[in-house]
């Protein structure tokens, strides 16, 4: 079906099928009940978790296939932010045009920046879009104010023009974004017995966007264009003698990935309509080199596992306090619980980066291939008893996979 | 005239004078070989020809055109096809995937992008790819991943995904070094069939006498830089001067 | 004049963190293979060890003064270091005083321990993996250590001032006045550089090192422990990069980032000056210290703005691009 | 394709609310079928403290989550009231606010707009938060303020110091208890004039974003008016650590005082060079070279160690004033936490008390009323003397403190030492003044 083979079919499915119903299964727990703290079924982390995949997803189109590893892709994200919500201050607050000039601008910006960085190769090629991304970053920051308007973030007031809609609503605020009519911020509610889930607007024209990307994603891994970027990442000798000039290719799928990052960046704005310089700081460059590698370079699925993973942690162990450790451990005797939440506390709430921090090196240690190695591996030993030759299939199945 | 023409190509590094002008003309449909001591430049020669080095002096041309100064992919486009001393193939990729590379890379040199289409489709390329796995008789091992193929169904692979693409010259740089008899063994009938079975010029580089005198039509001996002789097998065979020169090193 | 000659002196002396920081990197990148993104996080843990002389130096006992009240008005705890009643006030106080030097003491071998612990008990896996993998699992490292650092030291800076002495300033000639601590730090910089290469060049250890970086297999034909090597050499990168630590203190207060401030800068110096080459992180230190400082001019800012903003990034684009391999760097390392 | 089926439904559903069609026992309900967002329905109501808890920011948010938690207990008739007892409306009983009792959630800011924006937004949809507080940087304070305006609650900002967290960026939904970088000069400005004299040479560093713009701006124009001159005015960069290329050119500048416009870890280092450099012992025009940090904060002055010594620079708050609720604040945080509070904590606990209060006297909890109920809302008893949030541009006004480096602290508290208690009438200034022009207040949102 669309072109692909039944594997890949049934992959596109299953992401589809967990993408659309993702309410329902990050809110696992009623709301209520103790447990409802790890909860993640509400819009804003639900979008997070798609649009960083997509983030993610076109990073590994450049790192996984090519092996170029780019330090400096939050910057394109960042540009994408930045041309979304001059689109909603001076036309309208449409995302349509918000994010196809998200996507154009990023995509350019990525054709100077990857056309002069990919010259070289290796440590050099990330130390050159490092330096861009810095540098973009340190502008926008300081210099550039009144495009980025600095350390505040882009924001939309109440005197934009917006040119095909209105500046302000009628009853004096800024109006929202929406997609013809369907305003991004509305949601719908469902209760069913203790558990509520949350259905957003905002969300499915994310998950849509992601399901259409991974979609592109797959078609490109397996196209004569992807298998060329694997050459390419596996042997460059043999690729200069083969009468193929690669430039043109890395530099493709640098602006490919580019502007995966853009629409990234423009849903993001649309979303919510502000763009921030620490965007494209050098962190955020390196967090969707984490998430890629932590869920799998060189996976289709890794790089969304890898992104949704951090993403959860951010948002949701940043916000567990001892107040809500004592609730979790009430039922044990006084001394007994104060000593678990004693021992607990430099890992949550302040300390998440330390757990992440932790989980990274365990994950890079046991599982090289990343996330998507763990899932292979479980699943080899849930079959393994039935079928030995499991775990050899595991480790021989196309890189790609 | 022969198709590939090196004209009073000199080359030195700093005070070392690696190449002092080498003339040598390789004719078409043959196969020459060039054979030298360690150190007799046959390495600089064969980069001064896939452009990786520019001599100080001289010019090469293949059929009529220089080649100095262009980019290997370039050069590969001219029709001249390299085989490497250890083989150079996509180790992470399968063989199918290894051999079809070089036939997109044939037809999209020029920078045609497929992002979209699946390899799948492009049936015309697949049976190309099957039709030289066939031909090698690999068609066997064509889901294998590359890197675990033995080092003789390597330089097989390798030399088949030259062949693919239908290259006028075939460079081969010590296509046999580090192989066993056997893997030996069978290159030199691998290349001796293609060598009759096809319109191919074959320009050799080898350090062994057994590989030489099995394949090549005619020989340059290179000796510090320069060519010493240039001659049919037979003659060389017989030569002082090459003696003098390899003095104990011959096969 | 005088202020092209300060601001030597400044980029001199910013030049000498740099320089230090990428020596480190480069010998354990040149010698073992390894990207080291916990290296910054050394430099920060060899600062905290200046605040943990610091604390030690300065444990005290507390002794209720009735005279004088606290922030809730009960009577005022006074606390006295122990060492003070030791040794008296005045000893006390100079012990104290001298804490960053006496930390250099300290320094040495719990780096050289973290350097053995670290290499023994992580990288040396790493060895065979990708430079991606290498990177993340000591980037993950690097989070730890901060937060650890950061659990028990908390966020805020923390003051290690130089000793009494060391602290004002020096007439280096009419018009320029330079601090003197940093002047110091200019010169432990040079000595610990020419200690290094001086280790390296005079030594049979340091001769099989710099065989190794030129050529990483001919080390392994060699029939020498290499492990062992490979230890020793990451603890000494390690001692390096916590000496610059200690010894930065003074100049700004140590916090928990300052490791993360360093990394990504340091980073640019070691490919500035080309991957795998001492001689070329040195030069590149300096030049990037002495070419931000000219940045922050006034003059510069005016001209460009925003320049000093982005110095150091694009003078490092301006060198790959015009020497693809960096100052000094070699061929195929890191391509 | 009955995934798709499930999107549709739930974008069509949010216009129209009933769950006519669906057959399972289930209950849609879009957010408009609240009165406003978030509204507390049970017996209790949340409040989201969004604080740095990671970054260069970490103590001072550490600090501003233990004035949190004194302020819920106090609010839940915990502890011994602190400066409920002495705040003068005595509308707050001690049972929880309208009857609820408060919980709270946390997150962490990171000090950046993004992350502080998706934590406050968890707090928003997931944890039905009811009103935002808290930050440490007027970025974050005008991100956060901008998605509580549009989300519908209300948001009472933190540590903010930037003119445009009331000016250009104010919003409708959004408070500051916290003083302005105008007010810090016109504070600073007439004692500076007294104890160095009108005729000055000052050099300002200013940290090169748009706080460090409005501080700058704010001290140069208050210091100009009383007879100084600004020699020149140099930015640095943000991420920069080492500020010795930008001390350097003071020296031979002529000018005799060094203004540092720079905050956190920023001044710290500017600061601790600029003593490097000897600026502290140096004479020029005969007169002695003074530094000036028009911002201070305690958790600043103990990172600046003996550098702090002498230095002027003015503050919101300190724990050494010696009014009611001052000293109620101090004696109940201080018994909890063994040190007294700083300044970011005094402001968040203040903000807490002070849109309880409000959301008592308003009876309700819609954010519209609430911000009725805080509008020109005159005060006392809450530590900085007589206040007024007004209602132009929903800023506190009240009195400033211009503080000193003690020159002989008694313990690692005891840093700053009180100058002078500048009037809030001094540092007044119309709604529609220069730098605070531009942008809208707009009207409140409920999310309705």
């Amino acid at each position: 079906m669309f072109g692909l083979d039944r594997k890949d079919t049934a992959l596109l499915a299953i992401v589809a099928l967990l993408t659309l119903l993702a309410p329902f299964i990050l809110n696992p727990f009623p709301a209520g009940s103790a447990m409802a703290q790890f909860n993640a079924g509400y819009p804003d982390l639900m979008q997070r978790f798609v649009i960083f995949g997509i983030f993610a997803i076109g990073f590994n189109i450049l790192f996984g296939l090519t092996g170029y590893l780019s330090f400096g892709h939050a910057a394109f994200l960042g540009v994408g932010s930045y041309a979304a919500v001059w689109m909603f201050k001076l036309l309208s607050m449409n995302i349509l045009p918000a994010i196809f000039l998200a996507v154009v601008i990023a995509g350019l910006f990525a054709l100077v920046i990857g056309y002069v960085s990919l010259r070289r190769s290796g440590i050099y090629f990330s130390i050159l879009t490092l330096a861009f991304a810095q540098m973009s970053y340190a502008l926008a920051y300081s210099v550039l104010t009144p495009v980025t308007n600095g350390e505040t973030g882009l924001q939309l007031t109440l005197d934009d023009p917006r040119i095909l809609g209105s500046s302000a609503t009628a009853d004096g605020s800024i109006p929202v974004t929406s997609l013809f009519g369907f305003e991004m911020r509305s949601a719908t509610e469902l209760a069913l017995g203790p558990w509520t889930f949350t259905f957003s607007v905002g969300y499915y024209v994310c998950a849509v966007a992601m399901i259409l990307a991974f979609y592109m994603a797959i078609r490109i891994f397996r196209s004569p264009f992807g298998m060329m970027l694997r050459a390419i990442k596996s042997n460059q000798t043999r690729m200069n003698y083969t009468g193929l000039n690669a430039r043109p290719y890395t530099l493709a799928a640098f602006v490919i990935s580019g502007m995966y990052a853009g629409l990234a960046g423009g849903l993001l704005a649309a979303m919510d309509p502000l763009a921030g310089a620490e965007r494209m700081q050098w962190t955020a460059s390196g967090e969707v080199v984490l998430m890629t590698i932590l869920g799998g370079a060189g996976t289709l699925i890794g790089p969304v596992l890898g992104a949704g993973f951090i993403k959860y942690f951010e948002n949701i162990f940043s916000k567990i306090n001892d107040n809500i450790l004592h609730g979790w451990f009430a039922f044990m005797p006084d001394g007994l619980e104060d000593a678990v939440v004693f021992l607990l506390h430099p890992f949550i709430g302040k300390g998440w980066h330390l757990t992440l921090g932790i989980l990274f090196m365990l994950v890079v240690i046991f599982l090289p291939g990343g996330l998507v190695e763990g899932g292979q591996r479980i699943w080899a030993w849930v079959t393994g008893k039935n079928r030995r030759s499991a775990k050899k299939r595991a480790t021989t199945t196309e890189p790609a996979e | 005239m022969g198709i590939l023409e090196i004209k009073d190509v000199s080359k030195r590094f700093g005070g070392l004078k690696a190449l002092t002008d080498v003339n040598l003309s390789v004719k078409e449909n043959t196969c020459h070989a060039i054979i030298g001591p360690n150190g007799a430049g046959k390495s600089t020669l064969l980069n001064c020809l896939v452009g990786k080095l520019i001599p100080d002096t001289g010019s090469v041309m293949f059929d009529g055109q220089s080649v100095l100064g262009r980019a290997p992919f370039e050069i590969n486009q001219m029709g001249i096809s390299r085989v490497f001393q250890t083989p150079e193939i996509f180790g992470e990729l399968t063989v199918m995937e290894n051999m079809l590379i070089p036939i997109f890379a044939q037809r999209d040199g020029a920078f045609r992008l497929h992002a979209i289409e699946s390899v799948g489709r492009e049936s015309e390329v697949i049976q190309r790819a099957e039709a030289m796995l066939e031909e090698m008789n690999m068609a066997d091992k064509k889901h294998m991943n590359s890197a675990s193929l033995s080092r003789g169904d390597k330089r097989r692979l390798e030399i088949a995904m030259c062949l693919s693409q239908r290259p006028r010259l075939l460079l081969l740089d010590e296509p046999t070094a580090g192989m066993a008899r056997a893997d030996t063994n069978n290159t030199i009938d691998l290349l001796r069939q293609i060598k009759e079975e096809r319109d191919i010029t074959i320009a050799i580089i080898e350090h062994d006498m057994h590989v030489v005198f099995s394949l090549a039509d005619r020989i340059t001996v290179l000796a510090q830089g320069t060519p010493l002789v240039e001659d049919e097998p037979q003659n060389i065979r017989g030569n002082p001067k090459v003696r003098e020169a390899y003095l104990g090193e011959s096969a | 004049m005088d202020a092209i000659i300060l601001q030597i002196l400044n980029g001199l002396d910013k030049g000498s963190a740099y320089a230090l920081i990428a020596l480190g990197l480069t010998l354990i990148f040149g010698t073992l293979g390894v990207v080291n993104f916990a290296h910054g996080a050394l430099f920060m843990i060899g600062a905290f060890c200046a605040v943990t002389v610091q604390r030690l130096l300065t444990l005290s006992f507390e002794t209720v003064d009735p005279e004088k009240t606290d922030f809730l008005g009960q009577p005022l705890k006074v606390k006295t270091p122990y060492i003070e009643s030791w040794f008296g006030p005045e000893v006390g106080t100079a012990i104290i005083d001298w804490a960053v030097p006496l930390a250099i003491l300290l320094t040495i071998p719990v780096m050289l321990a973290i350097g053995y612990v670290m290499e023994r008990g992580l990288i040396k896996h790493f060895y065979k993996r990708p430079h991606a993998d290498q990177i993340l699992v000591t980037f993950g490292l690097a989070i730890v250590l901060q937060e650890i650092v950061k659990y028990y030291f908390g966020a805020n800076p923390i003051q290690t001032p130089a000793p009494d002495a060391l602290t004002g300033v020096a007439q280096l000639m009419p018009g320029v006045v330079y601090p003197i601590w940093r002047i110091v730090y200019f010169c432990f910089a040079v000595l610990i550089i020419g200690g290094v290469f001086a280790f390296l060049q005079f030594t049979t250890f340091g001769m099989v090192v710099r065989a190794g970086m030129a050529d990483r297999e001919t080390v392994g034909l060699l029939g020498i422990n290499i492990d062992k090597r490979f230890t020793i050499m990451f603890g000494i990168a390690a001692a390096v990069a916590g000496l610059a630590g200690v010894m930065y203190g003074p100049i700004n207060a140590p916090n928990y980032h300052m490791g993360m401030d360093f990394l990504v800068l340091s980073f640019v110096v070691v490919v500035v000056g080309g991957m795998g080459s001492l001689p070329g992180a040195v030069l590149a230190g300096f030049l990037l210290g002495i070419l931000e400082s000219f940045a922050s001019t006034t003059w510069a800012t005016t001209t460009i703005p925003g320049i000093n903003q982005i110095i150091i990034y694009l003078v490092a684009i301006i060198i790959l691009l015009t020497r693809p391999r960096g100052l000094m760097g070699r061929k195929g390392v890191m391509e | 394709m009955s995934k798709n089926s499930v999107t549709r439904r739930g974008v069509l559903k949010s216009g129209a609310v009933a769950g006519a069609g669906v057959a399972l026992p289930t209950i849609f309900t879009a957010s408009s079928a609240a009165a406003f967002t978030n509204e507390p329905t049970g017996s209790s109501v949340t409040l989201g403290f969004n604080v740095p808890q990671t970054g260069p920011y970490a103590d001072e948010g550490a600090d501003e989550l233990r004035a949190y938690e004194l302020a819920v207990e106090h609010l839940n008739g915990g502890g011994d009231g602190g400066m409920m007892g002495t705040f003068s409306s005595k509308a707050l009983q001690g049972n929880g606010i309208l009857g609820k009792k408060v919980e709270y959630v946390t997150g962490d800011t990171q000090t950046k707009s993004d992350a502080a924006r998706a934590s406050a937004q968890s707090m928003i949809q997931k944890d039905g938060a009811i009103m935002i507080t808290g930050g440490s940087s007027s970025g974050v304070a005008v991100a956060v303020q901008g998605l509580c305006q549009e989300a519908g609650v209300i948001f009472m900002a933190g540590l903010t110091h930037s003119n445009d967290t009331t000016g250009k960026d104010k919003k409708a939904n959004g408070f500051r208890h916290f003083f302005n970088a105008y007010m810090s000069g016109a504070a600073l400005a007439p004692v500076l004039a007294e104890l160095y004299g009108d005729d000055r040479k000052a050099y300002h560093l200013t940290a090169d974003y748009t706080w460090g713009w409005t501080q700058q701006e704010s001290i140069a124009a208050a210091t100009e008016a009383l007879g100084w001159e600004t020699v020149e005015n140099v930015l640095t960069p943000l991420a920069a650590t080492d500020f010795s290329s930008y001390i350097a050119p003071v020296l031979n500048s002529g000018a005799d005082v060094l203004v540092l416009n720079h905050y956190g870890g920023n001044m710290v280092n500017s600061l601790t060079n600029a003593v490097q450099f000897g600026l502290r012992e140096k004479q020029v025009n005969g007169k002695n070279f003074e530094i000036v940090v028009p911002l201070f904060s305690r958790l600043m002055a103990r990172g600046a160690g003996e550098n702090i010594k002498g230095i002027l620079g003015s503050t919101n708050w300190h724990w050494s004033l010696q009014d009611e609720g001052t000293k109620a604040f101090v004696k109940s945080f201080g018994t909890k936490y063994g040190f007294p509070p700083s300044q970011a904590a005094h402001t968040c606990y203040a903000q807490t008390l002070l849109y309880a209060d409000a959301v008592e006297r308003a009876g309700s909890f819609n954010p519209c009323a609430v911000v009725e109920a805080l509008e020109g809302f005159e005060f006392d008893g809450l530590g900085n003397g007589p206040t007024l949030y007004r209602a132009e541009d929903h800023q506190c006004f009240k009195d400033v403190l211009v503080v000193k480096g003690k020159e002989n602290p008694t313990s690692e508290f005891d840093l700053l030492e009180v100058v002078q208690i500048t009037p809030r009438a001094q540092v007044e200034y119309a709604p529609d003044h220069p730098m605070f022009a531009g942008g809208a207040l707009g009207s409140c949102n409920s999310g309705a």
